[in-house]
């Protein structure tokens, strides 16, 4: 094998072991993993409260997770590079889903004001009774809505404003 | 053309007239500032890139093809990062000033006088707080504003350049903005969110004939006139204006309330009244006809069949169309229904 | 060191086997780069017929020559073919596969056959595409927004699967490009020895591992809507459109980079070749190329400012884009510092290079205005956005392609390009691009938005510019096609290093031959041009006598 | 199928120009090593590549969590833990075979290899034969995704036990669906490949010296576990 010889750089990166698990570590980890799902599934018995319990899932899952990845996959006797690769498509995994999570969890109150009035329903949006006035929802202070303006008794409004809408419900137009 | 050089010849005095149309609010001007700001890092940045380039290539030609500079510098580190910090900074300074502007324009103060933009295609709907709707958008002068947005069908979005804002409309959850109108005027407005077929005409527009389909033009310029435009009143103006959009059919008879209707809801997008077939059928001759549905059934045009054509528009497509229209339901009162009806019948 | 002998006397790559099924079996990385340059030329063509429809159309104010939905077809065509089929795969594709073997004294790359197989994928992926134009064509923009298109007649499905089917070629592309320059790099030759073309199209190849698979999901996961109703994206059903947008622009912004990458190696290995001068700031140049591929996939954001996107997103957006700036930025004062004090040497491909660096500044410079949260605010979905990423894509990707392949046509076939046309062709290019995109910025500025059928008539007489300026551009790159194809018949017989560059595709034939080198040389240094003297009977460089 | 392509080429076989005494090595690799070595970084980029693929719907389902976390606990009342539990188990148990069947290759024991990639194949066989058990189950009461979710009244009242529903309970059924159908076609790319390696393996072509295949498959394959390993208690185990 003279090229490795030759390259300095890659001198170690390219010398493969050849690793062979023996019996005792794949049945051993084997194993392991059987006791995390008997242990996982257990787990629904107690309740650590509704976070503590995702937490406690993950972790577990996590641990059957790192079992995998390093003995069955070998990565623990893998190159590094290897190694980099895939914990790095990791963290690019997580950034997606947080940031994406940030946004979206921050948004909440526009969405859930507008479900108040719009129901969302297998069959498409349903327009219900609203609970709560959608102008309230922007973080402002809701009872400032209409200003100095002075509008007459008699004027009937022809289209419903959010905070007045009609008694029936009714099915809006499906996705297809 | 003309006008283009027109247009050059005032940049040299008013470079903001000349890219921008006119500040209607006070978001305008710190958008405008910053703006130029970028503008002129940007020139000279450009014309120091390009002057070096150029100044390169004549000064360091190849005379023969044996050429070879007697100099290799490969780098150079204190250049490298000396380079790099302007950028950095000034990189600083754009994120600082936009934020500041954006964070304005998301905080409306609790006194804002809040106006209900709703968008469907294709057209805008503003609803005031005294339940009053229209098609062009009427705003009190010197009064701050919040436009709460909301989308009925996909997603548009509101735009108005001469407040320098923009907000997509969200089907599903409400958006809003916040400004602060300045002087009495009248601007465009625009939907920026591709929406589908008559996505640019959704918003200021040529106005046109809702019978002949020609273009309406003005008698003094000799332009074309505009429709659906951003109004700023004197407060005293709002307010009768408010008073008038609370109830456009005052003293109309039906078939003309419903012609009004037909304009103002945006029917005349889809439906011509002259025979021509635009996305839905025509409205001529409608009354009394037998229509043939995609689905192979057919019905009689009658009062039922308009009504449920209006509230229910995917449930009896005319063969031939596209189930494209959103329902009017909760748009269209039960009168304002009788009123189309009672100008559909007009038609013959 | 001693150089690798100049490689000349084997049958070239191009002779080797003959026949259409010599071809279409092919796993020679040469002969399936060349595939790719054929249809992904092909799609340039049809991408540019259907903007040169778009801009007819917007010749005047009302309607010209076409209906709203035709039109709407139309520009969605354009953005679709143009970024699916064109950008993304031309340069990584097209000319990576050619040159990135050779360049690391390979006979091909790792997987050769994966090679093979991403080439009649994208093929796949491009017939559903054209099936959907068959069918009823688009009309969603490029970018496939939610709820349009998960409530639409139309044949999204055809092209979502089709865009989908699309990222799978270049998935495995990255796949290959990654293996093979992490493992079969010569001698000698470390990754800071690498020429630059490399490590952009490293950098390039890890975004399209990291990113494409989150688009195919996306739009796995529209037609899913489409078909089975499924109710994620789809608000009628309780879904959340911008969450669409999110996983989107995950893929499509870093996408950009994609796009802009390989063409800024390209530009690098122009700059130094004709200026013969060592190429200034070589590891700035390479760490910038990751830089920019790693910050490319933190500020997908910024398409959002105005999405309904919450305001606290939109700020950490705004702050992560500007630090795209400095990488961006350290490439453009590398290649002026390159230049100076060079042996400037204004050929076609260089001209294309020096059309690149100023038509990528304006986009870059652009950029800031769009950065900036309050100004984008008024900016986003106008003829300012149209233009400034015109001015990127089209100015960086188009330009360093057409320098790429008059750089490199000697080498792939052979022959000199006709040198007239090739002049011409970057002029015409240079002036028909500012002249249809410059006016757009103005247009922007003033409000007008994008993917209007018609517009306000105070818009008119920019737009008509533009459209003048569109047939300018279309002529030029007709012109420039031109330029190469013809010389196929007529065209000079190339030496073997025309340019008197020292990376090793240099060192073996015009054509290469089959196997390229019979061993893997060792790695020369890219850019060290002093080995090379001018030949006048092959006029082209040969090396001096001392190291031959 | 791609990972099979990855492995086809690192037997990259080219009857004019191979290396004539090594019928699997690639014409353009010095040796079995540098062959395996580059294989094996291209199966781990196509495995980065997975993660990210999968990533986009562990995305669709955090946001949804984390907006309407109620309609996961109604969802998972819908769904049986012991049949998702069982898979569990059999998904575990086949990752043992497929990583005792790369140490049998480089042993170069022919017949254990066949053995190991074959019990491979049945748990991933009994693995979809326990998911149609539970999609019938479904389908048969009306508990679909999206749009088509219209449960039977006594599935909604087995499940919800009388509560009215989330207006988007469809949302966690299309997420389920979505998620463990992907997995599911998966697995059956898993399949696939395993039976084409099964037929290499009887024709003798693997050995201490040439095992990539069987290992780059195996790596594949736990990858399927591994999703697995987090949809289970995401989809199954909420409380």
């Amino acid at each position: 094998m003279a090229y490795r010889e030759n390259e300095a750089e890659a001198h170690d990166e390219e010398h493969h072991e050849h690793h062979i698990m023996s019996p005792k570590v794949l049945i051993g980890t084997w194993l392991g993993l059987m006791v995390l799902t008997g242990l996982t599934v257990g787990a629904i018995k107690v309740d650590f409260g509704a976070q503590a319990n995702l937490i406690v899932a993950m972790a577990i899952a996590g641990a059957k997770a790192m079992l995998v990845c390093l003995i069955f996959m070998h990565l623990w006797f893998d190159q590094k590079y290897n190694v980099m690769i895939f914990f790095g498509s990791v963290i690019f995994v997580v950034l997606f889903i947080s940031i994406t999570f940030i946004d979206t969890k921050r948004n909440e109150p526009f969405r859930d004001a507008y479900d108040a009035t719009n129901k969302p329903t297998p069959e498409g949006r349903v327009l219900v009774e609203p609970t709560v006035s959608p102008i309230s929802t922007s973080g402002s202070d809701a009872a400032a809505q209409p200003g100095e303006l002075k509008v007459p008794e008699h004027q009937k409004p022809k289209v419903p404003w959010p905070s007045q809408l009609p008694d029936t419900p009714r099915v809006a137009p499906t996705a297809h | 053309m003309k006008n283009f050089s027109g247009l050059l010849m005032n940049s040299s005095l008013d470079p903001a007239g000349f890219w921008f149309p006119d500040q209607a609010s006070q978001n305008a001007e710190l958008v405008d500032d910053v703006y130029f700001f970028i503008y002129w890092v940007s020139i000279i940045s450009f014309v120091i890139i390009v002057a070096l380039m150029v100044f390169f290539v004549r000064k360091y030609k190849r005379n023969k093809p044996d050429h070879m500079p007697p100099k290799q510098s490969d780098h150079n580190t204190v250049l490298e990062v000396g380079w790099s910090i302007p950028v950095g900074i000034v990189g600083v300074i754009l994120f600082y000033f936009g934020a500041i502007g954006y964070i304005d324009a998301k905080t409306p103060p609790s006194d804002a006088y809040v106006v209900n933009v709703r968008g469907y295609k294709w057209a805008w709907e503003f609803s005031y707080p005294n339940g009053a709707t229209s098609t062009d958008l009427y705003l009190p002068a010197n009064t701050p504003i919040k436009l709460v947005i909301s989308s009925d069908d996909v997603l548009h979005s509101f735009f108005v350049p001469a407040f320098r804002l923009k907000q997509d409309a969200v089907p599903g959850r409400y958006t809003e903005f916040y400004f602060e109108t300045k002087e009495p005027g009248t601007h465009h407005m625009f939907c920026t969110e591709y929406c589908g077929t008559q996505h640019s005409t959704m918003g200021t527009r040529v106005k046109v004939d809702p019978e002949t389909q020609e273009k309406v033009m003005d008698p003094e310029t000799g332009q074309p006139m505009v429709e659906n435009q951003v109004f700023v009143l004197p407060q005293a103006d709002f307010e009768q204006k408010l008073k008038e959009l609370g109830n456009p059919c005052e003293g109309l008879d039906a078939a003309s309330c419903g012609k009004l209707l037909y304009a103002k809801k945006a029917c005349v997008g889809c439906h011509s009244v002259d025979g021509s077939k635009i996305v839905g059928p025509t409205f001529k001759g409608l009354w009394g006809s037998d229509r043939k549905f995609a689905d192979g059934t057919s019905a009689k045009a009658d009062e039922n069949y308009i009504r449920n054509s209006v509230l229910n528009p995917k449930g009896q497509v005319v063969a031939g169309f596209n189930p494209v229209m959103p329902t009017y339901q909760g748009k269209l009162s039960e009168e304002d229904i009788k009123s189309i009806i009672a100008y559909i019948k007009s038609l013959k | 060191m001693s150089a690798p002998a100049v490689d000349v006397g084997h049958a070239d790559y191009l002779k080797h086997a003959k026949g259409i099924l010599s071809w279409l079996y092919t796993l020679d990385h040469k002969r399936i780069g060349v595939m790719y340059l054929i249809v992904t030329s092909v799609s340039l063509l049809l991408g540019g017929a259907f903007a040169l429809l778009v801009r007819a159309e917007l010749f005047t104010a009302g309607p010209t020559i076409m209906e709203h939905d035709t039109y709407n077809r139309m520009f969605t065509l354009h953005g679709a073919v143009m970024v699916f089929l064109f950008i993304i795969p031309s340069i990584p594709a097209a000319l990576g596969n050619f040159v990135l073997p050779i360049q690391l004294g390979v006979k091909d790359v790792a997987f050769p056959r994966l090679n093979l197989a991403s080439f009649y994928i994208w093929v796949l992926g491009a017939c559903f595409l054209m099936w959907s134009m068959y069918d009823s064509a688009i009309d969603t923009g490029w970018t496939f927004y939610t709820p349009y298109s998960s409530d639409n007649a139309n044949a999204v499905s055809a092209a979502a699967m089709g865009v989908f089917i699309l990222g799978f070629s270049s998935i495995f592309t990255g796949i290959n490009f990654i293996a093979t320059i992490n493992k079969m790099r010569p001698k000698g030759m470390t990754f800071f020895k690498m020429p630059l073309l490399l490590w952009s199209l490293y950098a390039t190849s890890l975004i399209q591992v990291l990113a494409t698979p989150v688009l195919a999901i996306t739009l796995l996961l529209l037609t899913l809507e489409r078909t089975m109703g499924l109710g994620i994206f789809n608000p009628a059903l309780g879904g959340d459109p911008v969450l669409f947008q999110h996983f989107f622009w995950f893929y499509s912004h870093p996408a950009v980079y994609i796009m802009v990458l390989p063409g800024m190696g390209v530009i690098s290995e122009l700059i130094a070749t004709f200026s013969r001068k060592r190429i200034f700031g070589y590891s700035f140049i390479a760490f910038s190329s990751m830089a920019i591929a790693f910050l490319g996939f933190l500020v997908w954001g910024h398409h959002m400012f105005t999405s309904g996107q919450s305001k606290t997103a939109s700020i950490i957006f705004s702050a992560l884009t500007f630090t795209v700036a400095i990488p961006s930025a350290i490439k453009v004062f590398n290649w002026l510092a390159t230049m100076k004090g060079g042996a400037i040497w204004l050929t076609t491909p260089m001209l294309y290079a020096l059309s690149f660096i100023w038509l990528f500044s304006i986009g870059g410079l652009t950029g800031m205005f769009l950065g900036t949260l309050n100004v984008d605010v008024h900016l986003h979905d106008t003829y300012f956005v149209v233009a400034h990423f015109h001015y990127v894509m089209v100015g960086g990707t188009l330009m360093a392609l057409f320098g790429g392949i008059y750089y490199w046509w000697p080498k792939i076939f052979g022959r000199m390009p006709n040198d007239k046309m090739g002049r011409l062709s970057a002029l015409l290019t240079f002036i028909g691009f500012n002249v249809t995109f410059f006016p757009q910025f103005i247009l922007g500025s003033r409000g007008m938005p994008r993917r209007y059928y018609s517009y306000l008539p105070e818009f008119q007489d920019l737009h008509q510019i533009s459209t003048v300026g569109a047939f300018i551009l279309g002529v030029g790159i007709l012109v420039g096609f031109a330029g190469v194809v013809m010389s196929l018949k007529n065209g000079k017989k190339a030496p073997a290093n025309p340019w008197g560059a020292n990376s090793l595709e240099w060192y073996c034939s015009s054509p290469p031959p089959h196997e390229n080198f019979k061993v893997q040389p060792e790695a020369t240094d890219p850019y060290d041009f002093s080995g090379w003297k001018w030949d006048k009977r092959t006029e082209g460089y040969v090396r001096k006598a001392s190291e031959a | 199928m791609s990972e099979a392509a990855i492995d086809a080429d690192a037997a990259h076989e080219d009857d004019d120009h191979g290396h004539h005494d090594e019928p699997f090595l690639g014409h353009h690799f010095k040796d079995h090593d540098h062959q395996f070595n580059t294989g094996k970084l291209g199966i781990w980029l196509f495995l980065g590549q997975e993660l990210l693929f999968f990533g986009g719907l562990f995305c669709a389902y955090a946001i949804y969590r984390g907006m309407h976390p109620e309609i996961f606990v109604e969802g998972h009342h819908f769904l049986d833990v012991n049949l998702g539990a069982i898979n569990t188990c059999v998904l575990l148990f086949s990752s043992l075979t497929a990583a005792w069947s790369v140490r049998m290759a480089q042993l170069g024991n022919k017949k254990g290899l066949m053995l190991m990639i074959a019990l491979t194949i049945a748990c991933a066989f009994g693995f979809l034969g326990i998911k149609y058990i539970e999609y019938s189950h479904k389908f048969h009461e009306g508990i679909l995704w999206g749009q088509l979710f219209a449960p039977s009244p006594e599935a909604m009242e087995h499940a919800m036990h009388g509560v009215e529903a989330n207006s988007r309970l469809h949302i966690f059924f299309s997420i389920y669906f979505v998620m463990t159908g992907l997995h599911g076609i998966h697995v059956i790319g898993g399949i696939i490949a395993y039976a084409w390696l099964l037929k290499r393996a009887a024709a003798g072509h693997f050995g201490p010296n040439y095992y990539g295949p069987v290992d780059f498959i195996a790596l594949y394959w736990h990858l399927v576990d591994l999703v697995w390993i987090f949809l289970f208690p995401l989809l199954y185990l909420i409380h």
